[in-house]
């Protein structure tokens, strides 16, 4: 059963990219793009994998396709025909993918379970993380303690999007008190706006403290997070949003996660550990896991979540007033 | 399954991955190789995931009873990759809009011959 | 002082003297006051080492390491310090001499032009002193950048032409052939020190050796062996005295200079006669001998003939050095000193002819002797020192040169020595003839911008006085060889 | 904490510098913040390089997790030398900066320029050290990105299509090493590179592996701008403000060639890369088309810095040519060059960038005469040149040397012949730029043209002064790049 799902899902990707490709109309290819994420976040699913298709689903096909479109909105949603159809790229796509089946060619079959991948590393994650981190989640205690460095890496990676959008688009001020003319009509999107926005702040708020139990944690929350209030600013003005949560602020929370997370690291060396060893952070080794985990998974959440915000302000306001 | 039909995935993933880089490299439209490298990249997510899933596991959330679990390995390096891939992509469309302000177009040719006359 | 400080005050003297001479820069005469007291003082220190060197000693002093194994240190040897006591001596009276022509021309740049000028002095006093190989590519190195600002003096197209051949030509061969040597030999024997008897005897074929050979000849772009000479012509767009110390003596001079330590102490005679390719590039030195003559023969501008003549005469000392007999190394010795001397003079007084006249060319020289006769007969004694008529120093070294060949029984060697000695004649007798018998053209004392202010038609004092000090060493060396002579002797441990 | 943590601090206190520069509002503030942090990761980079040399190869468990669970930090003796060469190079940019920033870029974005910096020093950084192939990746994207966002901020508009090409390219880079980082870890069930290299000669003679190595390397390859993968560096570096320039022209492509090494020695094994893989061979071929043609172009260039950069794509040329030797004396020779080049490229830049500050440009034609004007900085252009073209008692003679000793002693002829050929064409192009600024008449323009300030002078000089002094003594850089070449050969023949 789920391998046939497991197919089905793939042919459909194959037939999403393959018009994704061919399509012309931007706005289009970018519908088809989130319908990509989505399908990808379904075979992750089936995959076992619920945590990385949480993420995808809230950034693939959530913030990504937020982020194209606005894009659309500033350029064009057009895509002229190409004058040639060069043959170069065509051939070092063939050379690569040649390359890379001839590379399956010796590779443990799908789901096999002697497979190596299976046999080392992985499985002492398995058998310890109840010892040693005392989380049931194995995907959160890899992320946040075996590879916690990892993680900071991650955030810092979204953290210089943020910086780096802010450096190229920059961030103009606007009056606000008006309502986007488009959407103020759009009586039932400001109805569903304000049912939603608590609900969806809520469950970003389970997904951020519930990570340590079932899948979610702070990358997961902190989109979740942002979504809520992208869904605020459409549905009620940019201007409003950025009252809720002005610019400043989300200038001192981006920096302030990444803080508490680097915070929690240097603690752990200061109390006489490694960097990021959290063991030292409590008198048992176990709490201190918990502390150190669910603290950084909050520096994650909130920078995220500001990140996210932030970049979407930036683009919004790189819009030309009563444009949108 | 046995023979190469224990590959079928991964190639499906790899004509996938191939599709994507393709639009990045073959179109001269900016957002549709930014799209193309989003495809490139989350099918490259889905070779990782392919790995780590386990005939018969379970998503590896320790529940009393379950023993086999998938890898949880690839699925962090995967939410770690996602992430990064929408910072190019972020980063990426910032630099299109910018770069329609300034050209006025957002096709690599016409980019190109713009250039040519500076 | 000690030898050993000696040695490398010698060296350092030079090139930090451009940073008085900078500060003096809104003082010309204190400025020049800096250059002539810094030649005076480097003359001295050399001469000082001279007792030493010629009593058997050896000061020798190491500075640094770069690379394992290559040093950058001095040794005193009695070819180093033949060449280092003809430059230091020359560029004092070069020194008046620059400061008579540059002050006259109303030359620009003038602080830079003596601090890069000090600076060439030390590279070559680097070069005479280098106690191995690595030390005096270096130096060799340095002497070509440092004098790249004086050959560009000008800072017009024509400057910068002539400034690309000169650069491109001595780096070029630098850098690709005698680097590549460099590095072979070293990899090869795992040390550069320059040793009696060579390094490389016993660890490599004769294959390799001649190979090597041809890299180290040719690479030393500076002794002008063609088909790597055309740079010194195109040196020629250098302001006179530049001309005259560097590209008669200084550069060129060091240049087989390093034939000589290359062939003395890299390989050693008595392995390199063993060498099939010696024979052969002792026959293109000699071609190249012929050649550069003939060219010279048929040069209008005076400064290019005197180049051109210089490409044969250095080539009279890397056929000398390829003779591989002590005779031909003393007679390589001895003309680097000779040939030095009369070049200059010969210089000069191109240089004097421009200052007083404005003319360049040997078709307007008619009758010149009798408005210049100083410079004339300066002039005359370095033509006859340069076919090797006796009473004058040319003759003693093309004596020896010619006896290392007869030594060898080289028919090849001495039979271009002769047939150079009579295009020499027919190239140089001829400038004495019309600048004496030939009535003067009535252009001569119509010419714009000419000295009327020197009856004489002499040009500046300073630069007589420096032109008759040369032409009177040209002849004083005739009959006083002894200092070059024990030296070279001393070098080639025995008597002729 | 203890000097035992040094290897992951000097990492993280850029990162935390970061954030805080974001925070702080005026300009002057955020730039007095990173000259802080690249001058402290400056003083641990030495005190690294000193502990590596007496405790030997340095280990740090980050989280305590033991490799190859946890995720660990690896300095030896050619990751010190990296490092150092990012630390020198990242400590002198920055008060080079203030001034050069304050003239190229809008003041708002100033203190996000800072940012970004300092994200780029510490991903360049992490790249060096980590012993992880996956945290590899993850710092490598934070230097590519902030990188892309340093290049666009040039002043002209090509900047922006410099920094998009950038983008696609490295993204495209990346994904490979991604994908090649993937199929290793499919074969072997471990990203650690030390257990990594344990594992693999059992599975070595796999496809997966082959492929695996081909996805790496050519991964890598675009990143460290291998001929012909170079396309982005030209733009990129000509478009970028000057001082980013600098820094990444003397430290990305050189951490690039870092990765590769580690690849090619340590995780994949000399007998398997090069043996097997015949990728010497390759590479041999691609530096020396590299070599000729990039020296070639860069010779036909109008603008300064877009020639420096051809000349950069040719020096890549030489630092991967020692290392196609294969042979302990070849890498040793690449990674001097390595070093000395980063140097040297970090001079020129900072001199094109003093006078990018009082002319406004680069370009050739508009530099007539300058050298009357600029004393100061057209010597140490002059200075930086000569180590360029390999003059002796310059830096760069000592890596011609190395390289040609090396060539010659893995008997590769032609090879000591090009080597040494080429840096004519070194010649020429250098020459071009000195002929200009020496014997032009100055144009009209040029009367208002001052020397550049003393704190942008002294950085340049510094640099040129590091130069100078490993042409006079190399010993202590020829000594650690032993070292480091005896490891990574080493680790390789176990």
């Amino acid at each position: 059963m789920e391998i046939l799902i497991d197919t089905i899902l793939l042919v459909l990707l194959m037939i999403t990219g393959f018009s994704i490709v061919r399509m012309r109309s931007l706005l289009a290819a970018t519908m088809l793009t989130s319908i990509y994420s989505l399908l990808s976040a379904s075979l992750f699913v089936v995959l076992d994998a619920v945590d990385v298709a949480l993420t995808e689903a809230a950034i693939g096909a959530g913030i990504s396709t937020i982020l194209l479109l606005a894009t659309i909105a500033l350029t064009t949603d057009r895509e002229k025909p190409p004058q040639r159809t060069p043959m170069l790229p065509l051939i070092v796509v063939i050379i690569t993918g040649m390359a890379l089946i001839y590379g399956t060619l010796d590779m443990p079959h799908f789901g096999n379970p002697q497979a190596p991948v299976h046999l080392h590393v992985a499985p002492a994650y398995l058998h310890d993380t109840p010892g040693e981190i005392g989380i049931p989640n194995v995907v959160t205690s890899v992320l946040a303690s075996y590879r916690g460095y990892d993680t900071l890496g991650e955030l810092a990676v979204i953290f210089t999007a943020g910086a780096g959008v802010l450096t190229l688009l920059g961030y103009r001020t606007r009056g606000g008190n008006s309502m986007d003319p488009g959407i103020r009509k759009l009586l039932i999107l400001r109805v569903i706006g304000k049912l939603f926005f608590p609900l969806i702040l809520l469950f970003a708020l389970y997904v951020q403290f519930h990570g340590d139990y079932g899948p979610g944690g702070g990358f997961q929350a902190g989109v979740i997070f942002a979504t809520g209030f992208i869904l605020y600013a459409l549905a009620f003005g940019l201007g409003n949003a950025q009252r809720l949560i002005p610019h400043q602020l989300l200038r001192i929370m981006v920096a302030f996660g990444m803080l508490l997370y680097i915070g929690v690291g240097i603690e752990s060396m200061l109390l006489g550990g490694k960097f990021l060893e959290y063991n030292v952070l409590a008198d048992d080794p176990v709490s201190g896991q918990h502390l150190g985990i669910i603290l950084i998974e909050l520096g994650v959440g909130i920078t995220v979540a500001s990140v996210m915000l932030m970049i979407y302000y930036v683009f919004r306001s790189r819009q030309p007033e009563g444009d949108l | 399954m046995s023979g190469l039909l224990g590959l079928y995935n991964y190639w499906i993933v790899i004509i996938l991955m191939m599709t994507g880089f393709y639009a990045v490299i073959a179109r001269p439209n900016l957002i549709k190789q930014i799209i193309g490298l989003f495809i490139f990249q989350t099918s490259v997510f889905i070779l990782f995931i392919s790995m780590a899933n386990i005939e018969g596991g379970t998503a590896p959330i320790i529940k009393e009873g379950i023993r086999l679990y998938s890898n949880p390995l690839p699925h962090v390096l995967i939410l770690t990759a996602i992430v990064v891939s929408l910072a190019t992509t972020a980063l990426g469309l910032a630099l299109v809009v910018r770069i329609k302000e300034a050209y006025g177009t957002i096709n690599e040719d016409n980019i190109h011959v713009q250039d040519e006359e500076d | 002082m000690s030898p050993e400080l000696t040695v490398l005050a010698c060296v350092a003297l030079p090139l930090l003297a451009p940073a008085l001479i900078t500060a003096l820069h809104r003082w010309p005469n204190p400025r020049e006051t800096a250059t002539l007291l810094t030649s005076g003082c480097l003359f001295l220190l050399v001469y000082s080492l001279h007792d030493d060197v010629l009593r058997g000693s050896r000061p020798a002093i190491d500075l640094a390491e770069p690379l394992p194994g290559l040093k950058i240190g001095f040794e005193v040897e009695p070819l180093g310090m033949l060449f280092a006591l003809l430059a230091s001596f020359l560029w004092i009276v070069t020194s008046v001499y620059s400061i008579g022509y540059l002050r006259s021309h109303h030359e620009w740049r003038q602080t830079s032009y003596y601090s890069y000028f000090a600076v060439a002095l030390g590279s070559a006093m680097g070069i005479a002193f280098a106690g191995n190989m690595f030390t005096l590519f270096v130096f060799y190195e340095l002497l070509t950048l440092s004098t790249y600002p004086l050959v560009t003096h000008a800072g017009d197209d024509n400057a910068r032409e002539g400034g690309r051949m000169y650069l491109g030509y001595l780096l070029g061969t630098s850098i690709i052939l005698l680097l590549l040597a460099l590095v072979w030999t070293w990899s090869l024997t795992g040390t550069l020190d320059f040793r009696a008897g060579g390094i490389l005897e016993g660890v490599v074929t004769p294959g390799v050796a001649g190979i090597l050979l041809v890299l180290y000849i040719f690479g030393i772009g500076k002794a002008a062996v063609m088909p790597f000479h055309l740079w010194l012509p195109a040196a020629m767009v250098a302001p006179t005295p530049v001309s005259a110390l560097l590209h008669a003596v200084a550069v060129v001079k060091a240049g087989v200079f390093t034939v000589l330590k290359v062939v003395i102490y890299i390989f050693g005679i008595d392995f390199l006669a063993n060498i099939p390719v010696t024979q052969w590039l002792m026959y293109v030195a000699a071609a190249t001998i012929l050649l550069a003559a003939i060219v010279a023969l048929r040069q209008d501008n005076l400064k290019l003939r005197l180049a051109w003549s210089t490409i044969s005469q250095l080539s009279y000392i890397v056929m000398c050095a390829l003779l591989v007999t002590p005779l031909g190394i003393v007679g390589g010795g001895m003309h680097i000193v000779m040939h030095g001397f009369a070049k200059i003079t010969l210089f000069f007084c191109a240089g004097a002819i421009l200052t007083a006249t404005h003319k360049t060319r040997i078709s307007e020289l008619n009758g010149i002797g009798r408005h210049m006769p100083w410079t004339m007969a300066a002039f005359t004694v370095g033509a006859l020192s340069m076919i090797g008529i006796p009473p004058t120093a040319g003759f003693i070294s093309k004596w020896y040169i010619l006896l290392g060949a007869i030594e060898t029984r080289e028919a090849v060697a001495a039979g271009v020595i002769i047939m150079s000695t009579l295009l020499n004649a027919a190239y140089f007798l001829p400038i004495v003839y019309v600048a004496f018998f030939r009535t003067p053209n009535d252009t001569l004392e119509s010419m714009p911008g000419h000295n009327t202010r020197d009856t004489d038609g002499e040009a500046p004092p300073l630069v007589v006085l420096a032109l008759t000090v040369t032409a009177a060493g040209t002849l004083a060396l005739f009959f006083l060889p002894d200092l070059p002579l024990d030296l070279m002797l001393q070098l080639s441990g025995g008597s002729p | 904490m203890l000097i035992s943590d040094l290897p992951v601090l000097q990492v993280v206190i850029p990162l935390a510098a970061a954030p805080v520069c974001l925070l702080l509002r005026n300009p002057r503030h955020a730039w007095a913040c990173a000259l802080i942090a690249s001058w402290l990761v400056l003083a641990i980079a030495l005190m690294l390089v000193q502990r590596v040399h007496a405790v030997g190869t340095l280990s740090y468990a980050i989280g305590a997790w033991v490799a190859p669970w946890g995720i660990e930090y690896r300095i030896d003796m050619a990751g010190a030398l990296m490092v150092l060469v990012v630390a020198i190079i990242g400590a002198l940019v920055m008060p080079f900066a203030r001034r050069s920033i304050e003239h190229e870029i809008l003041e708002k974005c100033t203190g996000l320029f800072y940012t970004c910096y300092l994200l780029c020093l510490c991903g360049l950084l992490g790249m060096v050290v980590t012993g992880d192939a996956f945290n590899l990746f993850v710092f490598l994207e934070i230097s590519s990105l902030s990188s892309y966002v340093l290049i666009s901020l040039g002043s002209r508009r090509r900047a922006l299509t410099a920094a998009y090409q950038y983008l696609i390219m490295g993204t495209i880079g990346a994904t490979f090493i991604l994908i090649g980082v993937g199929l290793l870890y499919m074969m072997t069930g471990t990203l650690n590179m030390v257990d990594l290299s344990q594992r693999l000669p059992e599975v070595a003679n796999t496809r997966t592996i082959m492929a695996a190595f081909a996805f790496v390397t050519v991964g890598v390859s675009i990143k460290l701008a291998l001929f012909p993968l170079h396309q982005w560096l030209p733009n990129a570096y000509t478009d970028a403000p000057s001082v980013v320039s600098a820094f990444i022209a003397a430290t990305a492509t050189k951490v690039g060639v870092y990765v590769l090494l580690r690849f090619f020695f340590t995780v994949f094994g000399m007998q398997f890369s090069f043996d097997a893989m015949h990728v010497g061979e390759i590479l041999m071929l691609l530096a020396v088309a590299g070599i000729l043609i990039a020296s070639l172009v860069a010779v036909f260039q109008d603008n300064v810095k877009r020639m420096l950069a051809y000349s950069s794509v040719a020096q890549i040329g030489y630092i991967i040519l020692g290392i196609s030797m294969a042979s302990a004396a070849g890498v040793s020779a690449g990674m001097i060059h390595l070093f000395n080049h980063a140097m040297i490229k970090g001079a020129l830049f900072l001199a094109i960038g003093c006078i990018f500050l009082r002319l406004g440009s680069a370009e050739l034609r508009d530099m007539h005469g300058l050298a009357r004007h600029m004393p100061w900085t057209m010597a140490a252009f002059v200075a930086g040149g000569l180590s360029l073209i390999g003059i002796p008692l310059t830096s760069g003679f000592i890596s011609k040397w190395y390289l040609a000793s090396a060539a010659l002693s893995g008997g590769y002829w032609p090879l000591v012949v090009l080597i040494l050929a080429s840096s004519l064409i070194g010649l020429i192009y250098m020459w071009r730029v000195v002929e200009v600024a020496y014997f032009h008449v100055p144009g009209t323009m040029m009367h208002k043209v001052r020397e550049a300030p003393a704190v942008m002078l002294i950085p340049t000089w510094l640099l040129i002064g590091i130069n100078l002094y490993v042409g006079m003594d190399a010993s202590l850089i020829t000594d650690i790049t032993r070292q480091g070449a005896e490891i990574l050969i080493g680790e390789a023949l176990q």
